[in-house]
């Protein structure tokens, strides 16, 4: 059984040898168009006009309904303080 | 009195075995786990409470005809439910860290070595008596490492359904882990001076490249590695649903009903491979005792790259962030963060982490096909 | 001209019977009492639309082709839809009442006399011409008297999926006729003295009790009575996920998402069970008698073991809040505040019917199993 | 046929009484169960800091997005108020 | 050595096909129309995504295994996604203007008849080499002429399966392309005077007639036209979950979570149907052209009909809401609005428009009934 | 295969127009329908007390959030209100 075994791992070995450098390649190649992508943006892409975000860790709820409660109690203020002027 | 016999025969004190006993104790404790302690109870919740009821004694919930079951066949052996939260998880990542960067993807490939140092781990169990692992089977225990419950579910119930509870559960719980298992393998191999190199802030992103980004990871793996496509393209098809902006509300479906109503169904689905049979065996122990060994080897081997990354760039880059390779988004992020901080209360890595956090996705979804081309078949 | 007569030959006049345009009635019927009754609408629109839908004349969708027949087959036959259902409801009833006095419970045990007494009940009816009930048949039926629609429906698709159609609608009828069968019979069986009796505040209830009590449930259910464990596992999965405060994500799709949809589909499955050939019987006739036997009998039961019960409290337990046993929640507790109140303006019985009222729900689901597990086979 | 009905009633009987036997045992057997577990927990639980629910109805809506409106109200009046004082 | 020949073999690049690559660049070219140009975003996007899928070389996603071929197989072959679509649709769709103005659907009508002008335009396309159209296909492809979605994918998927891929794409592109093609063929058919024609206002509608209209509807259906079952049913159910105002949660489900769930599924399956064998084939060009005039027919013969009413009505009808018989909602209304505007800038048409623009969803539908009956089985 | 093809022609034609016939009835006989069950509603049917819409476009998002949202921002000018009285 054992050489059964040592034969397993042999090919385990290799598994680990051509697997590990299709990771890498394929993440290295990945680099490289991502770089040539930024740069092809950077030159041909439109400009931009909003403000791009700097990173994001999984921003679930996009803050749309804040910004109408916001919008809706500034008018509110608004209201409010018209009747209050004296 | 016939018919009081009978009724006795049908309950579940006269039929429960003792591995059903165990198997409810072990449900028991993961939910335990991800109520008291919190550990991802989004998924092990549901797993736990699926192994309560797959072990019912009689009731049969997990065979071919119980809800379980028909739920496990319907969703998992499809591959359908791990992709569709592979959907979601697409739909909530923002991988912006990672353009304005794309080198730390460096340390997003060198974290998988845990999965084959795993793999190869796996095999040489088979020395031990009680262990008999396949090929097949070193894949789908090695893919633990990659610190990521989707693509660990997939690869598991393809190649190797039988070992998918035991699996699942050590995925999800070092996941779960992942603040007490990574930060000493950190500190022991960087130095404080590594630990406190101070990285550049990350240039903006525009929406172009955002968008572009996962049309080119989906060329990528058309023309390289087609066996992770699945992964990979529901992945993708999630980040262009949410950066591309003009379909709002498919973004928000990926983001919530999907993934929400898919993780409920998933974790009672990997509950029905929680029979005893299955998990009360010497294997699950090695699993369990691998997936551990699984987690520290990627924490290294990122931390290592990150290491040789800060050589050559000048000490440009922080080794720590190695760590985050890993993936386990965004808890190993946070993990390096906190890390950092320690040595310098100044020093925020948590967007410089996020590079390698999401890098990490990518990278074992990228292990996953390769040893799913290998391997399955 | 022969081309105008295939097509008149295919048109809904040159092939309508009798028997479809009675049941479009009685679909168009289902949907008035939805409507402008507002008896049950969440199910019986759906039910009476799919009515509407399954008995236009030469389309076939209840056929085994046709959408409802798929969604039937697919999600009614399996049990799935009414286990989901189930879910939801856990993720949206409050136990905490029962928890704060669990005595409760034997009301809600009492009320279940009235399935039994039904099931007697539609076995002899069998003693009269047109009627050939089986034991399953009438086991079915009795679930009426348990005043719970996804039970009914679940315990119906196993045991007389020809009824189900019938069954569902009697069940959700009678549901949404709660309060008008209930308050005689509960003024009759009560003395001014007793509708009188105010009860004891309710103690507050800990997170962690609230945490526990699915928990317990599930294993009495898995020791006791395996074959209730679907019913049982799923209402307790939705209210750990509501209780539990770590999986908000979950609970609210069990409580939305995955109840709103299912309900669509479920009202328009059960519609594909009510074609003439299966509804237009005396059987039908005899189940909807027999369905408010069931009511009247459970409501019966609850209130004299409530009487019981007030006797052995000394005066403590208010008889009415027996009534709520049935469950039909919340419906069933209201009709007990509003009879309280009539006796004595400041006494609000709410709380204290939740009780019996959600031990009700319990209660029918544990007869369901033992039904099951006697009948089923 | 009426002796086959009557031997079917005979078997609802016999199913009647087993069948409210066991949900009075199961539901009995729950009230004790339930009872040894809120004095388990009153003996050994942690102590509660929150106010716990006295009880509740169906209570679908948690009442978060309201919290998190009358925070953001709070937060506009007190802004208001600031810009009002003299 | 060999185990690196193997891998190679295992790669896309070695084993890309140029059709597969030209496909890669429609699907490509169709995620940009949906992203940069905001075609039909909703679908365009996933169908577009779905033919990358699909034609990644080995993977096979778009096969009986694969995920695509899978969703392909649940929910359009057994013709449930696009049903629960129209459910969607018709609890997002008022038609109050159609219920208030009821000869409007005159006008819906009449833009059927680029269904059939196309019908008889892909049978002509026959007289060419390289096209081999049977009637079922000819009807399917005359569908697109109906400018509704779901109706056409309904239609094709079961007359011609086949051409799916391509008829979705054509679908969805021209109703995109509305504001590009209707207003020529507006300008060109009707005087500056009829353009000036003011209409009455619409008369309030009442909760009833909107409760009954759905009902009217769905009998009418059954009595005349039973083939067009499912699409009617499930359009008008959708509708009476909206306007009952009893069932809310229902209609919310529909209107969000089913509809958005689906669009994703549906839109991966169809492009399941773009591969190269089926979609680049001259018979696809031969769609998109007839595509492009099924449209202008349609919005012409409506534009036409318009005329007619307005003579008879003694020029109480704007000829140009005919133009919005063709469907597409609720672009077609608005293009006619902005074309009535350009003459008279206080003759605001979107109102009227509305009548004709969802009389034309119904006129497709029972256009899809009528060929099926015809053509289908 | 031309007279095949002619063959067709004609078939479709026919379907054409069968097709648009069937359509026509069908709508016109909608249209009576309509006519006649608005007359009936008219008749018959209750007296509307709220509000009857006039037409509507896709009308997705019922109003209800800003309804309580203007409730609560009311109530909470209120309460402001109270505390600035002199
Ligand atoms: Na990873
Ligand atoms: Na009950
Ligand atoms: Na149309």
């Amino acid at each position: 059984m054992d050489t059964a075994v040592a034969d397993l791992l042999i090919e385990g070995l290799w598994l680990m040898a051509i697997g590990l450098g299709i990771v890498f390649t394929f993440l290295v190649t990945l680099v490289g168009l991502l770089v040539l992508m930024s740069k092809a943006v950077a030159r041909w892409g439109p400009e931009e006009t909003l403000p791009a975000t700097t990173a994001g860790v999984h921003a679930v709820a996009p803050p749309k309904d804040d910004a109408r409660l916001i919008a809706v109690i500034g008018a509110a203020i608004q209201a409010h303080r018209r009747r209050h002027r004296p | 009195m016939e018919a009081l016999l009978t009724l006795w025969q049908s309950t579940g004190i006269a039929n429960v075995t003792w591995r059903e006993l165990l198997m409810l104790l072990v449900g028991g404790g993961l939910i335990y786990l991800a109520i008291a302690k919190r550990f991802e109870p989004l998924l092990l919740l549901p797993i736990g409470f699926g192994a309560l009821l797959s072990n019912i004694p009689v009731a049969g919930m997990a065979g071919p005809d119980g809800m379980l079951g028909m739920i496990y066949h319907f969703g998992v052996e499809t591959g359908i439910f791990p992709l569709l939260i592979f959907l979601g998880v697409g739909a909530l990542t923002d991988f912006s860290a990672l353009i304005a960067r794309p080198s730390t993807l460096i340390l997003g490939a060198a974290a998988q070595f845990g999965i084959f140092a795993t793999l190869l781990g796996a095999l040489a169990l088979n020395f031990l008596p009680g262990f008999d692992f396949s090929l097949a089977d070193a894949a789908a225990i090695g893919i633990i490492g990659g610190a990521d419950g989707p693509t660990a579910i997939f690869l598991a119930s393809r190649l190797a359904p039988d070992l998918l509870g035991a699996i699942a559960v050590a995925a999800y719980s070092y996941m779960a882990l992942v603040p007490i298992i990574q930060p000493p393998i950190m500190r022991a191999l960087t130095t404080k001076a590594e630990r406190n190199v101070v990285m550049e802030q990350l240039r903006p992103v525009s929406r172009l490249e955002r968008i572009l980004f996962p049309l080119v990871v989906l060329c990528l793996c058309a023309l390289l590695l087609p066996a992770a496509a699945p992964l990979i393209g529901m992945l993708t098809l999630g980040n262009l649903l949410r950066e591309s902006g003009v379909v709002e509300r498919l973004s928000r479906a990926a983001q919530n009903e999907i993934i929400n109503v898919v993780t409920i169904l998933l974790g009672l689905a990997i509950g029905s491979k929680l029979s005893g049979e299955l998990f009360l065996t010497t294997q699950t122990l090695g699993i369990l005792v691998l997936g551990a060994v699984a987690f520290s080897i990627g924490t290294a081997a990122g931390v290592i790259m990150g290491k040789i990354m800060c050589r050559l760039t000048g000490g440009k880059v922080n080794p720590l962030i190695g760590a985050a390779g890993v993936s386990a988004v965004p808890m190993a992020a946070r993990v390096v963060n906190k890390v950092g901080l320690e040595e310098n209360h100044h020093n925020f890595l948590l967007m410089h982490a996020m590079g390698p956090n999401v890098a990490g996705v990518i990278g074992s979804a990228v292990a996953a096909g390769v040893l799913l081309a290998l391997v399955g078949s």
